[in-house]
């Protein structure tokens, strides 16, 4: 457990810019080195509300993209979806405003040896942080297939570099407002088949999240996937955002998503548990 | 030269500034952020007998200025805390409190007997805000009788050495009487306060917000709370040590606290806003201490209650 | 159509919002911004037997999320009241809850004899969380006897007709346990929860930020402390009704209250940020139940108490 | 007590002007009818911190000056001196912002019926309030002489359009910054005596007004000043900014400052009290 949080840095940020994209807001930092250290995956934690706000806890935010502008400091790209008063008052913020912010932290995901056919996976805001993973694997030499889903053409984030990076992109939306009617699973077994799909890495809610992990077991695919658990600290230090995860060792733990997560294997998460503590849960009792 | 040290019970502390017990973690995650030797101490998150998985989650609820947390005390057990915790620390240089928590009168005394002769430990503070298996699960510290036999099995169980110091619920008629009962069992201080027992109510899903339904509130909305005991504690035991807790997120709250009556302070939730909560904290208590013409921290001690003559 | 009729006792309601005791003058000062029959009830400042000055001041301070007052019951006494207050009330159509609070069990009881011939009015709160100056100040709503003994004396001297709801303080060890008891004395309902006990210290002066060192803690700061207390007493006596208050200022505020185990609401402290406060969340609440399939408030009242079998 | 707040309105204003004026931020916003109902004397209730703020309640500012611009609306002019959380937050907010504030509310400066000699006296920010009672007053045929005193030049707060509505502006500072080094108390006495003053008006801190009073009494003048107690709710429903105040039948009662005030007449105010009860006030035991 050496090494906890240990690229991680706090720093206040200026807006650069603060886009609407849909249904959502696409806000970039200025991070400085922040953005060298940080891998797809990471995410980063925002203090909102301002000077004498209510909100007394940050809030977490996947990492889209970082960009190292050498002299001139790194920037740090995400995207929020404004949801509740935190994400809200974070979208309505411009350019110029400083932001306190902590980055990056938490695992990344795993990035094979090889040259692989990997097959990237996101629902809604979830499919931000697939981009830079993207584009880290194609220069392993990687393909790489896309599918994004969401209820509805509005929530699909794909900006235009973001589907020149990939070989492939498959829009689903549940409504039928862009690419085809239905869920992101429902394309997948397709595309894993036809494309030779190696590996499968996911982002988006739990309940696609475990579809998913249903379809790669299924293939028995390796599959990595960013879960998002209510997080009061993003640091390790509150126990809040755990969940039941199967060590190597077969024993079941509470981890913690923010620093054991929220990239794993989706063959540890317990998927059955549904938020209670599965029977043989290391102290349970 | 300002003196910022500070002592409670016999043990002595650099300075007033410690983690609240439950919001440090193991000291690992915050020490990327600063050198935990800088803390007047560590507090430990509370310890049991065994390993505990905690909860089911969700286990945190955010409220108006707090937040709402039922984690169940998830750790590792006294044995492996102190295989890998307690050293881990020591080579830090840190300061350490350890926070035991038992769910009977004999748990407590098994965890003092395990930790009396463990090396660098500057005192215990014994959490009695946890559920009692043999009465009901009713808290140890609602109740004067069940207080004074979790802090006296300690107690008898610690040897002379280390200094207990009780942690205490603020949801009791009164925490002046529970305080005198703990004084009483041997305690040689006092933690005030722990979170405030309260629940949200998730009105999409039209349950309980939290999987344990009610949880412990803490953050700066309890701080008129905190204040209010640690004057009245103080008030009626001007010579326990207390250490202050509930909310506090500057030097400012911290001074309230330490006029108030406390000798010392931990820092919880505002640790989850801002990693570096406490070491702000400290440069702006100290600040705040020598602007208002102290000398040492001492003398601000329970400054508060000083007779409508006094300057 | 939506029923938003509710009851306390045997009294009824238009709508569950009222405002809070001591947190909408005498209606004169609101009765600007809306009209007083709007409301479910305005509930009036608890009223004493004699005039009151009430505490010297600073009688207010401004904590996180939340306030301290320590107003001190000020008022005319029952008497004026009577001939001004009441009269003013009942020309403007409002349904009036008339908030008593009492020294000693003999005010109360000469209080209620007061009142019971009174028209117009709904119900009766019966404030017990003030002082006893019989017993060493301490708050009646504190302790099981001196609590059953202000709502006994109420009981026998209202007759039959008036419905008393007993509002009790949240800082007791058990409010399960003193809600049972005053309901066994004869309280028809609840009122829960009266303010915190806190502190505020003016670290410029460096002492007591109020004249009267501690106050009550109000506004959304509690509002988990009365989210639990109402989930709590309804859970344990599910057929006594509850008024339910604490740093309620939206209508998703009251909604969790409501599904808690609240029949009706009361707005305090929000009403001071916003006087249209209480008609905001009138219509907020209207809309948050219907949006939710509820054809009527009372389908609300306990629902997150349902079985997890429940949809 | 009929009437209570009965010119009072709850209107979202938008902030037309902000502009730091020393250690003072002027501000106009736009309130429509409001500015025609505003009497001088008169306070604005407004909501602090924005959206999810942890202040919850209002905060009072003397009315500087309105304009009734007829059909394009009303402005409405505050002083604010950025001191604590709520008042900083206020004195950040750029114009189109828009503020939610009630208005008109207290007791306004009676205005005598013949043309008389005032003396308007104003510690610090409590100078603004006493402008708009200026031009009330010339307009009456009154002659009017002002004092305004404050810690230091920055702390000032006199306009050129201000300065030139009085027939004489003193000005005196504690560190000599600016005008004469004293206080406001030290120089009235001549002022009285040389002007033949009828009546003073004054608004500024506690200790000022008191003072003041003593100096009215020795002269045997009408007294008006503007109090300013610590208030939770600004309209009269909270009971927390009581002070005693003797009735014309002598008795003392703890009476609310935010509708039986701030304007009260300085004989009334027991300024021995120092925030205690005096004896043989209305309920006091
Ligand atoms: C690892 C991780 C990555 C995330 N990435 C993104 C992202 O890229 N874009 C984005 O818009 N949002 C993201 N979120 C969700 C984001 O952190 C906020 O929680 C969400 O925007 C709601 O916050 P709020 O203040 O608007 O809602 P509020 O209702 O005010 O939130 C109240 C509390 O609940 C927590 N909470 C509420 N909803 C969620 C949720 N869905 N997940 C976790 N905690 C929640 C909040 O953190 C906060 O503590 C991520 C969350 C996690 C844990
Ligand atoms: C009738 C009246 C007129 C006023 N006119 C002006 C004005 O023209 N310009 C101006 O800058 N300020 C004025 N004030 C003071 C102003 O209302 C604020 O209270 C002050 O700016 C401090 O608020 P804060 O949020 O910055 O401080 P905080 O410390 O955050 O305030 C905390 C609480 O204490 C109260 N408080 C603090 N200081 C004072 C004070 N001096 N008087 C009353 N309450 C206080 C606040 O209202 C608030 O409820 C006036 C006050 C009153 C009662
Ligand atoms: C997430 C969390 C976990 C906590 N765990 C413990 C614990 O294990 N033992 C304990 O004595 N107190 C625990 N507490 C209480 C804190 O130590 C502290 O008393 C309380 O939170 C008030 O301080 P604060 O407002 O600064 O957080 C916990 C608090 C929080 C928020
Ligand atoms: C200024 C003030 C005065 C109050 N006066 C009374 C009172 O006279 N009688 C009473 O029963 N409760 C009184 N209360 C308590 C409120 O009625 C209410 O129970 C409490 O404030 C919690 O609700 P809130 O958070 O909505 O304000 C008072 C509260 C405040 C803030
Ligand atoms: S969010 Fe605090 S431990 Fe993960
Ligand atoms: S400020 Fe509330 S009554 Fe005056």
């Amino acid at each position: 457990m050496m090494g906890i949080n240990s690229n991680a840095k706090q720093v206040i940020a200026e807006i650069v810019s603060n886009k609407k994209v849909g249904a959502y807001h696409h806000m970039v930092f200025a991070v400085g080195d922040i953005a060298n250290a940080a891998k797809p995956g990471n995410f980063v934690a925002i203090s909102v509300g301002g000077e004498s706000s209510q909100l007394v806890l940050r809030r977490a935010f996947a990492i889209y993209r970082t960009f190292d502008r050498g002299a001139s400091g790194g920037l740090l790209e995400i995207v929020v979806a404004p949801h509740g008063a935190g994400s809200t008052w974070l979208a309505n913020q411009q350019p110029g405003v400083k932001i306190d912010l902590i980055a990056p932290l938490g695992t990344a995901f795993g990035i094979p040896t090889e040259p692989v056919r990997a097959l990237l996976v996101g629902g809604g805001y979830g499919s931000a942080p697939l981009f830079g993973l993207s584009d880290v694997l194609k220069n392993r030499g990687c393909r790489v297939d896309m599918v994004i889903g969401a209820s509805t053409a509005m929530k699909i984030y794909a900006p235009l570099d973001g589907k020149r990076s990939v070989s492939s992109l498959t829009i689903t939306t549940e409504d039928g407002s862009t690419g085809k009617t239905g869920k992101v699973t429902d394309v997948l077994r397709e595309i894993i088949t036809s494309n030779e799909i190696d590996i499968v890495y996911s982002c988006g809610p739990m309940g696609m999240l475990e579809a998913i992990n249903n379809i790669t077991e299924e293939f028995n695919l390796v599959h990595q996937c960013s879960i998002e658990e209510s997080m009061a600290c993003g640091i390790g230090v509150c126990m809040t955002c755990v969940l039941p995860i199967k060590g190597e060792d077969g024993q079941i733990r509470m981890l913690r998503s923010c620093i054991d997560g929220p990239v794993v294997a989706g063959e540890s998460v317990i998927w059955s548990a549904k938020r209670t503590i599965p029977e043989g849960t290391w102290g349970a009792h | 030269m300002f003196n910022f040290q500070t002592t409670l019970g016999q043990a002595e502390f650099e300075n007033p500034i410690f983690t609240a017990s439950g919001c440090a973690g193991s000291g690992k995650e915050l020490s990327q952020f600063f050198e935990l030797n800088q803390l007047g101490a560590v507090v430990t998150k509370s310890i049991m007998l065994k390993a505990r998985s905690g909860r089911a989650t969700p286990r945190m609820a955010e409220t108006p200025s707090g937040m709402l947390n039922s984690i169940g005390l998830q750790g590792p057990g006294i044995d492996l805390f102190l295989e890998n915790d307690v050293p881990w620390l020591r080579d830090q240089g840190a300061t350490i409190v350890v926070s035991i928590a038992g769910e009977s009168v004999e748990d407590y005394a098994v965890l003092a007997r395990k930790l009396r002769a463990v090396p660098g430990i500057s005192a215990l503070e014994v959490n009695i805000s946890c559920p009692n298996v043999e009465n009901r699960g009713q808290v140890f510290a609602c109740h004067p009788e069940t207080a004074r036999a979790a802090i006296e099995s300690v107690r008898r169980n610690i040897g002379g050495e280390l200094p207990i110091i009780a942690k205490l619920t603020p949801d009791v008629t009164s925490i002046v009487e529970i305080a005198k009962e703990v004084v009483a069992a041997g305690a040689d201080g006092l933690a005030l306060i722990n979170t405030v027992l309260g629940m949200v109510i998730d009105t999409n899903t039209m349950r309980p917000k939290l999987a344990g339904k009610t949880g412990g509130l803490s953050g700066p909305a309890i701080r008129p709370i905190a204040v209010r005991a640690v004057y009245q504690v103080h008030a009626a035991m001007p010579h326990v040590k207390i250490l202050g807790m509930g909310g506090i997120s500057s030097g400012q709250d911290a001074f309230e606290l330490i006029l108030a009556g406390a000798s010392a302070v931990s820092v919880g939730t505002a640790s989850f806003g801002n990693p570096m909560a406490a070491m702000k904290i400290k440069e702006e208590l100290r600040n705040e201490l020598i602007s208002h013409g102290f000398d040492s921290l001492r003398e601000a001690v329970g400054y508060a209650h000083r007779s409508e003559g006094g300057n």
